[in-house]
Order: C-alpha cells, then sequence, then structure tokens
C-alpha cells in the first residue's frame, strides 16, 4: 500500500491553499503544482485500484471513528475504476491548458487552475465518499468551482451560462438537503452502508419522496432531461479543456451519485425503469436538438447529455450486464467526448461567434486537430473499430438480455441522428472551402500531446479492449453487490 | 398566466412536503439509535469537548468542515475570477455611509472590539456556542466596518491570501499529521484536556481557530472584491 | 491459423504505411499500396484451407474466422477485382490529390470486405461491414461534391441497415448467448415465431440497403457516381455484393427453415424484380456515364436479387453467376468510364463523342462488357440471364419474367448510349489530342474482357465453385445433374448439345467483332459539321448534334407516368419534417434561466405525482 | 409542555419553513430582477435551514453543550445536535454560493445594462 | 405558553417579511427583509436550542448576505420594475 483514499482529497486541498502562497515565490508554480498532484494522484489510483482489484475494497475512516459516526472514504473497484478516470482525464485537460492559459495573465491563471484542481478533486470526493452530507459538500466544491470556471472568460455570455448553471445548482442543493434531511429523521445516520442496512424499515413513502427529490437534485448536475437546461449553456461558454472536464469529470460524478443511491442506498425497484424513462427522454431530446445546432461547442455539449442519457439507460437495466454496459460507455464518452471538446475548441479557436460553419477547411491549417476530432466523431458514434463500438454494443447487448426491445430500437434511431451531425462537421472541416475571415491557431504542443494520448487511447481500446474490460467487470460486479458494500464498511471496528 | 401555473406548481410541491413533514414530526424522537447519542457520549467522555456541535463540526464530521472552508476559499477565487479587473479602474471603491465623523469616530472605536469578539468566539468554540465560522465572521463584519466608513481603509491582499492560505494548511496539516501519527486523516493526536477547560478537547480548538482565521480572511476577501466593483458601465 | 492473423495485419499496416508513405515518395506509396493488396491476395489464396477456422476472443466475445466454398467464391470476387482495380488505380490516381487517403479507404475496403466474407460469428461480420461502410463512405466523399447530401444519405441509409442487422444480432446474442453464425443458425428453429419472421427481416434490411434493392436504393446513384471511379468498380462490383452474400445466407439457413419464408422469398424476388426496371428507366435518362452505369448497378443488383431470392437451385445459380459477371462487367464499365474521365476531364455523353479511334482498348473493352452487360450470347451475361429466365419460368413466376424481360429489353437503350454517346459518332475537335489510357488503366479491363469471355464460353470454370459453395449452403450437388438443370446446357432434342451451337456462334461473333473493330477502327474518319447536312440546313458549329443526346425521349416519355413518382423526394421530404420538428423541440431550450428552473419544479411534482405508478 | 400546543407547532414550524422555501423559490421562478431571483433563492435556503433545524428538535431538549449547568441539572434531554452541524455548513456554503451569485449580477449588470432576466438570453436552443 | 407565543409570532413575522421581500419593487427594502429573515431565523434558531447555529446565522445572514445585497444594488439598480426604470441611465 502507497497509500489511502483520503490523499486525493487532502493533498489537492492541501495543494489548493499553498498555490496562493507558491504563486508569490515563483509565479510558474501556480500551473506546475495542480499538474504534480494530478499525476501523484494518478499513480496513487493505480496503485490502489490494483490493490483493490486484487483484495477487495479499502474502507478508509476519518477522524478515527467508525462507520457510521465518522465519514468514511470507499475505495473499491467500481469508485476506484471512475476515480481514476477522472483524474486521468484531469491530467490530460491540464496538460492541454498548461500554456492554453499563458497569455492570460497571473491572477486568471492561478484561479483557473485552482478551479479546475479543485473541480476533479469534488467530483473525485462524491465518489468516493460514503457519507450522503459529505457528498453535499463535495457537490458544492464541485458546483462553485464549475460556476467560477464557467464565467472565466470575460465574454457576457459567459456570465450568463454561469448564472443559469448557479441558480439551478442552488434549486439542486435545496433539493439535495431536503432529501438528505428526510432520510436522516427517519434513521438518524448519515452513513451510506448504514442507511442501506437499515432502509427497509423506513415507510415507502419517505422512501420514494426521498429518492425523487435525490434524483431530481443530482439530475441538474447529470444532465437529466428537463433538468439540464444550465448544461449546453455551461459547456459552450466554459474554456474548452473546462468542457471537456465538465463532460468527463464533474457528470460522471453526479451519475455516479444517482447509481449509488439507486443501487446501494435505496431498494425500490421501480427506480431502474424510471431510469430508463428519464435515460431515454435525455437521450432523445438532446440528440434532436444536437442535429440542429449551428454552435461547435454547444452542439458536442448536446451530443454528451445525450451520452449520459444512454447512460442512464444502461444502468436503468439493472443487471450486472447493463452496469458494465454503462461503465464501458462512461469510459468511452469520458475519453471520446473530451477529445472532442479540446480539438472542436481549438476548431473554433480565434472564431467570435463559435459557429460550426466556420470549421470549414479547417484541415489545411490544423491537420493533426482535424484528424483527432474526425477520430473521435467517428469514435463516439459506435463505428467499429474505434472505443466506442464496443460500448455500444455491450449497451445493446445488455438491453436485448433484459427484453427491452424498444429500447434497442430508439437507441439505435438516435445513433442515426448522431451519426448526422457528427459527419456533418466532419465533412466540412475536410471538404470545404476555409472562410473569409477565420484565423486559425496552431496548437500549442502540450495540447497536441494530450490529445494525442486521447486518440491513442481510442484505438487502443478500439482494436483491443480487453486492456480495459477486466477491470469494469470487476467494478460492475462491485457495484451489483449491495450487502458486499455494506458489510465492508460496517464491519470496520474502531 | 404564468404566475399561476407556478403557484399551482409550488401548491402542489408543498402539499407532498407538508405531508412528509408534518408526519415526521417536531419534537419528537423519529428514530430509534441514531448516531446522535454516540456523538453527545462521546464528546464529553472522549473528546472532553462541551459544545458537541463543535465536536461534530471539527471532529466526527470534520471533512465536511474542510471541504467547508473550501467552498468558501473557492467561492472568493471564483469571485475574483468572476468580478476580473479591467487595468483603468484600480482602487476606486464605493463607500455606502457617508461619512459621517460619528460613524467613522465609531467605527474606528468598535474595530478592536469586534476582532475581539471575534477571537474570543473562536477561541472558546469547544467550550460555548460559536465557534471558527461565527468568529471569522464576526471578524470579517469588522473590517466590514471599518471598510465601508473609511474610503481609504485597505486590507492588503496579499496578506489576506497568505493569512487564509496558511490557515487551510493548518487545518489540512492537522488532519494530515493525525494520519502520519499512525491514525486517519483529521484524527486527535494531542491529549484531550478536561472538560469545560479553555486547552482541552485535542486538535479541535486548533483547527477551529484556524478556520477561524480562515473565514475571517476569505470574508473579507468577499467583500473586499465586491466592494472594490464599480458596477456602472 | 496464422494466415488469417498476417493476412489482415498486412492489410491494416499497408493501409497506414500506404498513407504515411506519400509524405516521402509517391512510387514508393504506389509499391507499397499494389503489395499490400495483392500480397494478402496471395497468401489468402496459397495458405487459406477450407473448413480450418481461427478462434479467438475479444472483449470477452468469442470470435471465429474460417472460410467455406461459399465464402470463398465471393472472396474470390473481392480479391479478384481489388487486385486488378488496384493496379487500375495506380493509373487512375497518378497525379491526383489525397492519394493516400485514397489508397488507404481502398485497402480497408478490400480487408473489410475479406473479413465479412472469412467471419464465421456475428460481431466480425459486423465490425467489417461497418469498417466497409466508412471506408466505402470515406470514399464517396473524396471528390468533395456535394458531400453533405450524397454522402450523409450514404451513411444514413448504411447505418439504418447496419443498425437493424446490429438489432438481429443482439437479439440473437440475448438467446444464444454466442455470436457463432452457427449457433444462431442452431438457435433459430426454437426461436418463438415473431422472432424467426422479425430476425430475417432485420438482417435483410441491412443486405438489402448494401444491395441497393428498391426502395433502399436512393443512396446508390449518387454515391457511385460521386466515388473515384477506380474505387466504384471495386464499390459497384464488390461492395455490393456483400449484399448479396449476406442475403444469400440468411435465405438460405433462415428463412428457408420458415413455413412464412415462402413470402418472404416472394417479396424479395419483386421487389428485385421491380429494382431492375426501374433502375435500367432511370439509366436510360441520365446523360452522365457515371451516373449511368450507376443506375445500370442497381438494376444489375435487381436481377441478382431476383434470382437469389427464388431459391431454387437454378435460380441460386444464375443468381451468383451474375453476381460473378457484374463484378466483371461493372468493374471494367466503370474503369472505362474512368479512363475516359482521366483522359478528357469529363463524363457527360453530350460533350464526347468519337473516342473509338482516341482509345481503341477501352472501346474494346466497353464493348465486351456491355455486350455481357446486355446478355447477349456468347458472353457470361447471357448465360447468367437464360439461367435466370428458366428459373423463373421453372418456378411458375410468369409475371415476374415479364418484368425481368422489359427491363433486360429496355437495357438495350442505356447500353447502346453507352457506347454510342462516348466512341462512335462524330469526332470533335476539342477531343483531338486525347489519348489512350496508360497501360495500368488499359490491362486489367482487357484481362476482365477475357475473362468475360471465357466465363461465356465456359461457364462451367464459374458454377463449379458456384456449386460447391451451394453444397455448403445444403443444396444439393447440382454439378452433377447441371446439365439436366438447364436447357442450356441439356440435351437437346436427343443428343444434340447446345455447346457445338455456342462455339459456331462464338466464331462468327469472334470474326464479325474483328471485322467491326478493324473496320470501324479504319473507316472512321474526321467530320465537321460542315459536312453534314440536315434537310438542307447546315448546323451552326456549336450546335450539338450528338445522336446518343435525344433519342430515348419517346421511350421516356411511355415512361414518365412510373419515374415521376421518386422514391427520393419521399426521403427528402420525411427528412425534412424530421429536421423541423427537431428544431420545434430545441426550443424547449429557452435561455430563460427561469423556465429551466421552471422545469425542475414542473419534473419534481410530475414524478412526486406519479409516484405510485413509477415506483 | 402541551403536547397539542407541539402539534399545532409542527404545523407551525413546518409549514412555516415549507411555506417560506416557496415563497423563495415563487421569488425565483417569476420574478424578472436577477437580484430578485437571488434573493428568492436565500429566501429559500433560510427556509431550508429552519425546516433542517426544526428537525433536530426534541420536546424539552436543551442545546447540546455540556455546560457546568447541564451536567449538575436534572434536565439530561439534548436536542440533536447532527442536523444543527449540517446546517452550520449549509448556512456558510450558501453564503459563498449567493456571493458568486450577486458577483455574477454585477457582471451580467455591466455587460447587459439591465437585470431583467428576460432580456439576457443570448445563449438558447 | 410565553414561548408558543413567542415561536408563533417570529413564524409570522417571518412569513410576512419573505412576502415583503418577493413583493417589494425596491430592492433596497427586500434585502432588508431578507435580513429580518435572518434575524428572526436566528432568534427561531436559539429558540430551538441551536445556539451555534444562531450565532452563525446572525453573523452572516444578518449581516454579511446583507451587505454584499446592498453592495450590489449599490452597483446595480435599486429598483425593479416592470417596465420603465429598468434600464439604467448611464449605458
Amino acid at each position: 500500500m502507497v497509500g489511502t483514499p483520503v490523499l486525493f482529497v487532502a493533498i489537492p486541498l492541501l495543494a489548493a491553499f499553498l498555490i496562493p502562497l507558491l504563486g508569490m515565490i515563483w509565479k510558474e508554480l501556480v500551473r506546475i503544482v495542480p499538474g504534480l498532484v494530478l499525476m501523484y494522484l494518478m499513480v496513487l489510483s493505480i496503485n490502489l485500484l490494483n490493490h483493490v482489484l486484487v483484495s477487495g475494497p479499502i474502507v478508509e475512516v476519518i477522524a478515527g471513528w467508525a462507520p457510521p459516526f465518522g465519514i468514511n472514504l470507499v475505495f473499491s473497484a467500481f469508485s476506484g475504476f471512475l476515480v481514476t478516470l477522472m483524474i486521468f482525464l484531469g491530467l490530460v485537460v491540464w496538460l492541454y491548458s498548461y500554456r492554453f492559459k499563458r497569455n492570460v495573465g497571473f491572477e486568471p491563471a492561478k484561479k483557473y487552475f485552482l478551479l479546475l484542481m479543485m473541480l476533479i478533486t469534488g467530483a473525485v470526493g462524491i465518489v468516493l465518499t460514503g457519507d450522503i452530507f459529505n457528498m453535499f459538500v463535495f457537490i458544492e466544491i464541485t458546483g462553485i468551482s464549475g460556476y467560477g470556471l464557467t464565467a472565466f472568460y470575460t465574454g457576457r455570455d459567459s456570465a450568463e451560462a454561469s448564472f443559469k448553471y448557479l441558480m439551478l445548482g442552488s434549486i439542486a442543493s435545496t433539493l439535495l438537503l431536503l432529501a438528505i434531511m428526510i432520510l436522516y429523521s427517519q434513521l438518524g445516520t448519515l452513513n451510506m452502508a448504514e442507511i442501506a442496512s437499515k432502509i427497509h424499515t423506513v415507510n415507502p413513502t419517505y422512501k420514494v419522496i426521498s429518492l425523487i427529490l435525490f434524483i431530481s437534485a443530482l439530475g441538474i448536475e447529470a444532465e437529466i432531461f428537463p433538468l439540464n437546461g444550465w448544461a449546453p449553456d455551461a459547456y459552450a461558454e466554459a474554456p474548452g479543456p473546462v468542457g471537456a472536464a465538465f463532460a468527463g469529470i464533474v457528470v460522471k460524478a453526479s451519475v455516479y451519485a444517482i447509481i449509488r443511491y439507486i443501487f446501494t442506498i435505496f431498494d425500490i425497484s421501480g427506480a431502474y425503469s424510471f431510469l430508463i424513462i428519464i435515460g431515454m427522454m435525455t437521450l432523445i431530446i438532446a440528440e434532436t436538438a444536437a442535429i440542429r445546432q449551428d454552435k461547435l461547442k454547444r452542439m458536442l455539449a448536446y451530443s454528451s447529455i445525450g451520452q449520459m442519457g444512454l447512460v442512464l439507460v444502461a444502468f436503468g437495466f439493472g443487471t450486472e450486464e447493463g452496469v458494465f454496459a454503462a461503465l464501458f460507455l462512461m469510459l468511452n464518452h469520458a475519453i471520446i467526448k473530451s477529445l472532442l471538446f479540446l480539438s472542436g475548441s481549438y476548431l473554433v479557436y480565434n472564431s467570435k461567434d463559435k459557429k460550426i460553419v466556420e470549421v470549414n477547411g479547417m484541415h489545411k491549417f490544423l491537420p493533426i486537430t482535424s484528424f483527432l476530432f474526425a477520430l473521435g466523431a467517428f469514435a463516439i458514434v459506435g463505428l467499429p473499430p474505434f472505443a466506442g463500438f464496443w460500448s455500444k454494443l455491450s449497451v445493446l447487448t445488455a438491453a436485448a438480455d433484459s427484453h427491452m426491445l424498444f429500447v434497442l430500437a430508439l437507441v439505435l434511431i438516435v445513433s442515426v441522428i448522431e451519426l448526422v451531425y457528427y459527419l456533418r462537421v466532419v465533412n466540412r472541416i475536410y471538404f470545404f472551402k476555409k472562410g473569409e475571415n477565420v484565423d486559425p491557431k496552431k496548437p500549442t504542443f502540450n495540447a497536441l500531446l494530450a490529445m494525442i494520448v486521447l486518440g491513442a487511447l481510442i484505438l487502443v481500446i478500439g482494436f483491443y479492449p480487453d486492456v480495459i474490460t477486466g477491470v469494469i467487470h470487476k467494478a460492475s460486479a462491485d457495484l451489483m453487490d449491495k450487502t458486499k458494500y455494506i458489510n465492508d464498511v460496517l464491519s470496520i471496528k474502531q | 398566466m404564468k404566475k399561476v401555473i407556478v403557484i399551482l406548481l409550488l401548491a402542489a410541491l408543498g402539499f407532498y412536503l407538508g405531508t412528509t413533514f408534518f408526519n415526521i414530526g417536531f419534537g419528537d424522537p423519529h428514530f430509534a439509535n441514531g448516531v446522535k447519542d454516540f456523538y453527545l457520549k462521546e464528546t464529553v467522555d472522549n473528546l472532553h469537548v462541551s459544545n458537541t456541535v463543535t465536536s461534530i463540526v471539527v471532529n466526527f464530521r470534520g471533512f465536511d468542515t474542510l471541504g467547508e472552508v473550501t467552498v468558501l476559499f473557492l467561492a472568493v477565487t471564483a469571485l475574483g475570477s468572476i468580478l476580473y479587473k479591467r487595468r483603468h479602474e484600480v482602487g476606486t471603491r464605493s463607500v455606502l455611509f457617508s461619512s459621517s465623523s460619528v460613524v467613522t469616530a465609531g467605527s474606528k472605536l468598535l474595530f478592536p472590539a469586534v476582532i475581539l469578539l471575534g477571537v474570543y468566539v473562536f477561541v472558546h468554540g469547544h467550550l460555548s456556542p460559536g465557534g471558527g465560522f461565527q468568529g471569522g465572521v464576526i471578524i470579517a463584519t469588522g473590517f466590514l466596518l471599518m471598510l465601508l466608513s473609511y474610503e481609504n481603509y485597505s486590507v492588503s491582499h496579499k496578506w489576506l491570501s497568505i493569512v487564509e492560505s496558511l490557515a487551510g494548511i493548518v487545518f489540512a496539516g492537522v488532519g494530515l499529521l493525525g494520519f502520519i501519527n499512525g491514525g486517519t486523516f483529521l484524527q486527535n493526536f494531542l491529549p484531550t484536556g478536561v472538560l469545560n477547560n479553555l486547552f482541552s478537547g485535542g486538535v479541535i480548538p486548533i483547527i477551529y481557530i484556524a478556520v477561524g482565521f480562515k473565514v475571517a480572511a476569505e470574508l473579507t476577501g468577499v467583500i473586499y472584491t465586491v466592494l472594490h466593483e464599480k458596477g456602472v458601465k | 491459423m496464422e494466415t488469417y492473423s498476417i493476412i489482415f495485419a498486412i492489410f491494416l499496416g499497408g493501409a497506414v504505411l500506404t498513407y504515411f508513405a506519400g509524405k516521402l515518395n509517391s512510387i514508393l506509396q504506389d509499391i507499397l499500396f499494389l503489395g499490400s493488396v495483392l500480397v494478402p491476395t496471395y497468401l489468402f489464396f496459397s495458405g487459406v484451407s477450407f473448413g480450418s477456422a481461427m478462434p479467438f476472443s475479444l472483449e470477452g466475445i468469442s470470435l471465429l474466422w474460417g472460410i467455406d466454398h461459399y465464402s470463398w467464391l465471393f472472396a474470390l470476387i473481392v480479391l479478384g477485382l481489388g487486385s486488378l482495380a488496384a493496379v487500375y488505380a495506380i493509373g487512375y490516381m497518378k497525379g491526383k490529390e489525397r492519394k493516400g487517403y485514397f489508397y488507404f479507404n481502398f485497402i480497408l475496403s478490400v480487408m473489410s470486405m475479406l473479413g465479412i466474407v472469412v467471419s464465421q460469428d456475428l460481431i466480425s461480420f459486423f465490425i467489417f461491414w461497418e469498417i466497409m461502410t466508412w471506408s466505402s463512405y470515406l470514399m464517396v466523399i473524396y471528390n468533395g461534391k456535394d458531400i453533405q447530401r450524397v454522402g450523409i444519405k450514404y451513411f444514413v441509409f448504411s447505418a439504418i441497415g447496419a443498425y437493424a442487422m446490429l438489432m438481429g444480432i443482439v437479439i440473437v446474442h440475448s438467446i444464444t448467448h454466442t455470436f457463432f453464425i452457427e449457433d444462431m443458425i442452431q438457435a433459430y428453429g426454437h426461436m418463438s415465431l415473431q422472432l424467426q419472421i422479425w430476425i430475417p427481416i432485420l438482417f435483410l434490411i441491412a443486405f438489402a440497403v448494401k444491395a441497393a434493392m428498391m426502395p433502399l436504393h436512393v443512396w446508390a446513384p449518387g454515391a457511385y457516381s460521386n466515388a473515384p471511379m477506380a474505387y466504384t468498380s471495386l464499390f459497384s462490383g464488390a461492395l455490393s455484393k456483400m449484399g448479396v452474400y449476406g442475403m444469400v445466407l440468411i435465405l438460405v439457413t433462415l428463412v428457408s427453415r420458415l413455413p412464412q419464408g415462402i413470402w418472404f422469398r416472394e417479396v424479395l424476388a419483386w421487389l428485385g424484380g421491380i429494382t431492375a426496371a426501374v433502375g435500367t428507366l432511370w439509366a436510360i435518362k441520365q446523360d452522365d456515364a457515371k451516373k449511368l452505369l450507376a443506375y445500370s448497378s442497381v438494376a444489375q443488383l435487381g436481377y441478382i436479387i431476383t434470382g437469389v431470392a427464388i431459391g431454387t437451385e437454378l435460380g441460386m445459380l444464375a443468381g451468383l453467376f451474375l453476381a460473378v459477371m457484374h463484378a466483371l462487367f461493372k468493374g471494367t464499365l466503370f474503369m472505362a468510364v474512368g479512363a475516359i474521365e482521366k483522359q478528357t476531364g469529363t463524363t457527360n455523353f453530350t460533350e464526347i463523342t468519337g473516342l473509338i479511334r482516341k482509345m481503341p482498348w477501352t472501346f474494346l473493352a466497353s464493348l465486351m462488357s456491355i455486350i455481357a452487360l446486355a446478355g447477349i450470347p456468347p458472353l457470361g451475361g447471357f448465360v447468367g440471364k437464360w439461367m435466370l429466365y428458366e428459373s423463373l419460368i421453372t418456378s411458375d413466376h410468369y409475371l415476374l419474367v415479364i418484368l425481368i424481360f422489359f427491363a433486360s429489353t429496355a437495357g438495350f437503350l442505356y447500353c447502346y448510349k453507352f457506347l454510342f454517346g462516348f466512341f462512335l459518332g462524330q469526332e470533335e475537335k476539342e477531343w483531338e489530342h486525347v489519348k489512350e489510357a496508360p497501360a495500368t488503366m488499359v490491362v486489367p479491363m482487357i484481362l476482365m474482357s477475357v475473362f468475360m469471355f471465357v466465363l461465356g464460353t465456359f461457364p462451367g470454370i464459374i458454377l463449379k465453385p458456384i456449386n460447391n459453395g451451394l453444397m455448403d449452403l445444403g443444396f444439393v450437388d447440382s454439378y452433377k445433374h447441371l446439365w439436366e438443370t438447364s436447357v442450356i446446357f441439356n440435351n437437346w432434342g436427343d443428343h444434340v448439345i447446345l455447346q457445338p451451337i455456342l462455339y459456331s456462334i462464338i466464331a462468327i461473333f469472334l470474326f464479325f467483332l474483328i471485322l467491326v473493330v478493324w473496320k470501324g477502327y479504319k473507316g472512321t474518319r474526321y467530320v465537321t459539321t460542315k459536312d453534314i447536312s440536315t434537310s438542307g440546313e447546315v448546323p451552326k458549329e456549336d450546335e450539338n448534334l450528338t445522336f446518343s443526346v435525344g433519342f430515348t425521349q419517346p421511350f421516356l416519355r411511355a415512361v414518365a407516368p412510373v419515374m415521376r413518382r421518386q422514391i427520393d423526394k419521399y426521403y427528402t421530404e420525411f427528412a425534412k419534417g424530421l429536421e423541423g420538428l427537431f428544431e420545434f423541440m430545441r426550443r424547449i431550450y429557452t435561455g430563460n434561466a427561469q423556465t429551466y428552473a421552471l422545469y425542475v419544479v414542473v419534473f419534481v411534482v410530475i414524478v412526486l405525482l406519479f409516484k405510485d405508478v413509477l415506483f | 409542555m402541551d403536547s397539542s400546543l407541539f402539534q399545532l407547532l409542527n404545523y407551525g414550524v413546518y409549514g412555516t419553513a415549507i411555506l417560506v422555501m416557496l415563497i423563495g423559490l415563487y421569488g425565483a421562478l417569476v420574478k424578472k430582477s436577477l437580484l430578485k431571483v437571488v434573493i428568492g433563492l436565500s429566501v429559500m435556503e433560510s427556509g431550508l435551514n429552519l425546516l433542517i433545524v426544526a428537525l433536530g428538535y426534541l420536546k424539552g431538549g436543551t442545546a447540546p453543550i455540556f455546560s457546568e449547568g447541564f451536567l449538575n441539572g436534572s434536565n439530561k434531554i439534548m436536542v440533536d445536535p447532527v442536523p444543527q452541524a449540517l446546517v452550520l455548513t449549509a448556512i456558510v456554503i450558501g453564503f459563498g454560493v449567493t456571493a458568486v451569485a450577486l458577483s455574477l449580477v454585477i457582471r451580467l449588470y455591466r455587460h447587459h445594462g439591465t437585470l431583467n432576466i428576460d432580456e439576457i438570453r443570448n445563449l438558447k436552443w | 405558553m410565553i414561548y408558543f407565543v413567542l415561536i408563533a409570532f417570529l413564524l409570522l413575522l417571518m412569513i410576512a417579511a419573505a412576502v415583503y421581500s418577493i413583493r417589494q419593487k425596491d430592492l433596497l427594502y427586500a434585502t432588508l427583509a431578507t435580513g429580518i429573515i435572518s434575524l428572526v431565523l436566528s432568534i427561531l434558531f436559539y429558540l430551538l436550542q441551536a445556539p451555534d447555529v444562531a450565532l452563525t446565522e446572525a453573523a452572516i445572514g444578518v449581516a454579511l448576505t446583507t451587505i454584499i445585497f446592498l453592495i450590489t444594488i449599490r452597483n446595480t439598480v435599486r429598483y425593479e420594475s416592470d417596465e420603465d426604470n429598468f434600464k439604467s441611465e448611464v449605458k
């Protein structure tokens, strides 16, 4: 053992508090330190994940109080997988934006990297924590970082997007607190495992209302259809890497939270089919909205929302296969959508309106970026032999095995829609004439490196998915085993 | 029309929330063996802290508190990022009260008292109501008073930042020390002293003092940033 | 079985290397390209044996590669035509831009088609199917012409087909829990009737799209004519055959075991017939050689589908024989058009005339393929058509025979149009400088013409492998009784065999061919408009006197009511309606933060209202 | 203390808390001024805080502080300290969010010259 | 008994202040009303045996939140109005 899960939160926090001081010593440190922290956490998470896959989950108590009295962190195969994924993406995003922000001056750069690091930390905290109120705190950390990052650019629209995000975020936290308090009033505990072990004693009405409030609150962050008004704006107006971080990290954490509530904490079977309903709604509405977009990042945002709908559908099957599919989809979505956001934001870097038409003919100026965008587009619509195919296949297999043929057909129809709008953009990049007043900007070396890493991963997973499926299988088995989770946590003694 | 719909919707929402909470009941014990009994017992028996809320906030659920000060810290950062400075307007600041001599003199007199009160509140956080947050807020109010009364009163941004960072580092550092001492993160590693004594409760007062400084610095930073914003377009 | 891995590794590695070699040296790139098509071809035919399969697993899914005689037949089409088209492509692509892109997708297409035929499980089948789709899509948009419409239409139809197939695949998987085709066939008998009906339909949609069957053919004309010709010969010749490959597989292994399967066959056969007729009509209307050939491809595929859908041994033989023939003659024709396009820069009949002297070898190849296409003896097309008619008659599809016969006869019009429009007629000054295409382009065409001739004379060469393939699919060995199967090879009367008559026809044909070509070659002369007098009027210099332009008008007027109802239009309307609906739907996102917040409240309240139903 | 009165308080306290929350939410949903929206949100938060603290209240309980008086006294019931700790956290977080919201309001005003939420919608569809 | 009356009074006051703060067009008074809500809330907290929370609410809700609201109003507009007066004179 080289460390414990608490370091995932403690180290970034310490670093966050240190960064203002370090910035006074040497300005470059505010850029470097978050990267160092993330690298360390990457090593840590890989080590821990290896350990966990072999010898079972690590439950860490904080302040020495055994669950359910203290807060505990659970690094299991499931949460560990997600944490590793998030930190990896965080690292990529950091690498991408390392020089991206060079031209903005010291103070904004400091804030940017600080908020970015805390965004990742918050998301990681959501996944790791074993306490529902602690999860609320981490959601707020993620939220506030998100508001700040969304409004990072000084244009007027970024503030608008940020305000929408904040408004819905505030309502979300109100609903979340209500839900938490209903549960607390019935059980007198905030520990997830303890709640899960006692939930059958709760009056079903309270249970259902609490669950509804939880899903609504977390659904706002997880971009479920009627609750996701903030998402396209925030994605589109935030800096490109932040959009990638939203799609790859923050949403994942929120979806994790919903899943944790439905799979582990509550024992309401209707919740699974509810997940399918809202997932399908999200998928269909978002993809149909995406096809009519004229701004690139907005299109990507809707596409991302749609994908998360699909993830929820896959979780909603409630089978281990479904969970496997959903996790695989989450992984692929994280990698591919980040790549699309990162490359896409260079394609429309210097344009004012970030319109799709402004990517016309970009391949001549940004060959590698264009290629990576095309690769990502092909991968995300699920064309073999790229990464997205395998996850789509596993989703469909899971759907067929759950005898949800209607869902299966709808997912496939929506895939065609998705295909159309991605191909339109790729066609524009490669075969259209460049606009008159478009001024392409060459990506910096590290941005290129970050994108190439993601692109290579798409190919690797596409050609040899076995590199990752073993881990995902273990992770999904881990999520499905509710009693093991309860026992693992509650068996910790003082 | 929209108003009617909203009111109807809110009425429905209120109906469901109302029935839920009315049935939960007010003033009755809702659950049999929750964690609170353990907290109440441990606080006085082992931690030797009189204020259970403090022990919960700082020790049992100290992780939340760490997150919470981080939220404030991030709020300050985000605030600075949102209200970016435009180059030509540095240092102008609006003063809320018209600077009558009574107010300014009063503020000047009041300021040390307010600071003292704040310090007292967070130092005694583990004994009496109040603690790091409350003390920190009170100190921030003191600075607010000065900022509002004196046009050219200014707080060094640098020092605010240093205090804030140091306090944060102390908090996280104390947590890590507990970790390094063979225990867990935020675990108490100091003798807990005698109940109702100033020097009791192990690391709780230390953390709470750090929280106090941090909150004070952060809130002052918030006010300072907002105050320096001239909203005229 | 390492051979498969080596073959696919060479394909893949070759594709990538070829792409990047273009940055270094153009000739090296050409060599690499040829190598990465020809070497695997050689390896395949020398190293792969029947019956042995290569099992492996990916993502926990067991996969299996191997060939039987049936798939070998299609591998032959793919690799044979692929190699020739590759040789042709070297010449065709000389000096064109995006050469690396072309080569890359070409190799991937060949690879994926080979992959389709060697796949013994549905997943690798689907993977290769999709690779084929997108590599061919990338070729369709190669020219950058009209890509948002044509290219996306192609991909959307392909995707609809592929996803229908994918749906079928996962449904089968949910029953069998494996992806092996063998297991699917085993389990099919035990499925519920509903599934027994739906699974073939889902698969057939995919194959019908690729085979450009009505009403899923609308992508084909645009896609065939937009892709570079060196690729279109493969596209139309081999890639569309993948649809036929799958269709036969499904029809024989699944549908034939279903009592209601007869309806599938009838519907498919009729759709095939209609496709043939409509494709022919539209081909006649075209003034552009690419478009003409594209519609002609649609029509030819219609014959093939009809043949295989009939499902008798003779029908299968006819369909598959026509498939091979179509690969040959349509491959050649597209190559010829490519050569003309390369040499003249246009493919419009109204612009080019009288190329016979300038491009004699191209003319020869075109002539042969047109003869084969029209089904005139003694070339292979005749044999195929004859067998088709015979199979239709013997299985009592008299109306269908009439339809096919009509299509086939009407087909002469466009055959003539093609031949005359390009090669005959007056020579114009504009095309004086035109030279014969380079050898790399001519040789494949001539080679294929020779094959066509050989197959017409000795159809047994290819009928035997087809028969072997059909035996693998469970048909009785018809080769032994082949001489009883069809009147062509049958005893005519008592002991009079067709063969001597055929030979004499061939001899006469050859004689006349040589005569006509020689005469035509020698006898043509430069005629200006001044030399022509039409009813006393001297035509103006710029007046287009090309005979091919308008001679089909009366016929087209006669069939105008049929052609007015364009399926394409309905699809376009549908797509427009959908986009309008989507546009309306995205107005949900009003941009007002309060509305969004209201949605949250509405959501919560609605879910709370229906909480008893939902949870 | 009288139990019927407590019954009354049950409706009174919870009812008020929920009512205040809904009033705040109403303001946030209907009022056109951005500042009013933020005010609404903060009113909503106030109601929520009251609700949470009320949940932790116990009949006849004292504040959860082990003062000399409590240790020597006879009343050994204490109210639930956990909701109080949670509210403490929630208040501070709420303040942070409000501050960010207000700074956004200032910035939006700076760009748009208005606080009308209907006019601040450049991002839509 | 006094306890109940007091609580009832405070609750009513709170509702009234909430309604006032939402209905009032003058944002300055609306803000002050939220301050009053916080004040009432902190007294209520005290009565509900939560002195820590009461102290926090008093400090944060009454003082700080109100103040930043006031600063914001000062930096933007004072009146909420449906048609006129909405846009600032300085544009």
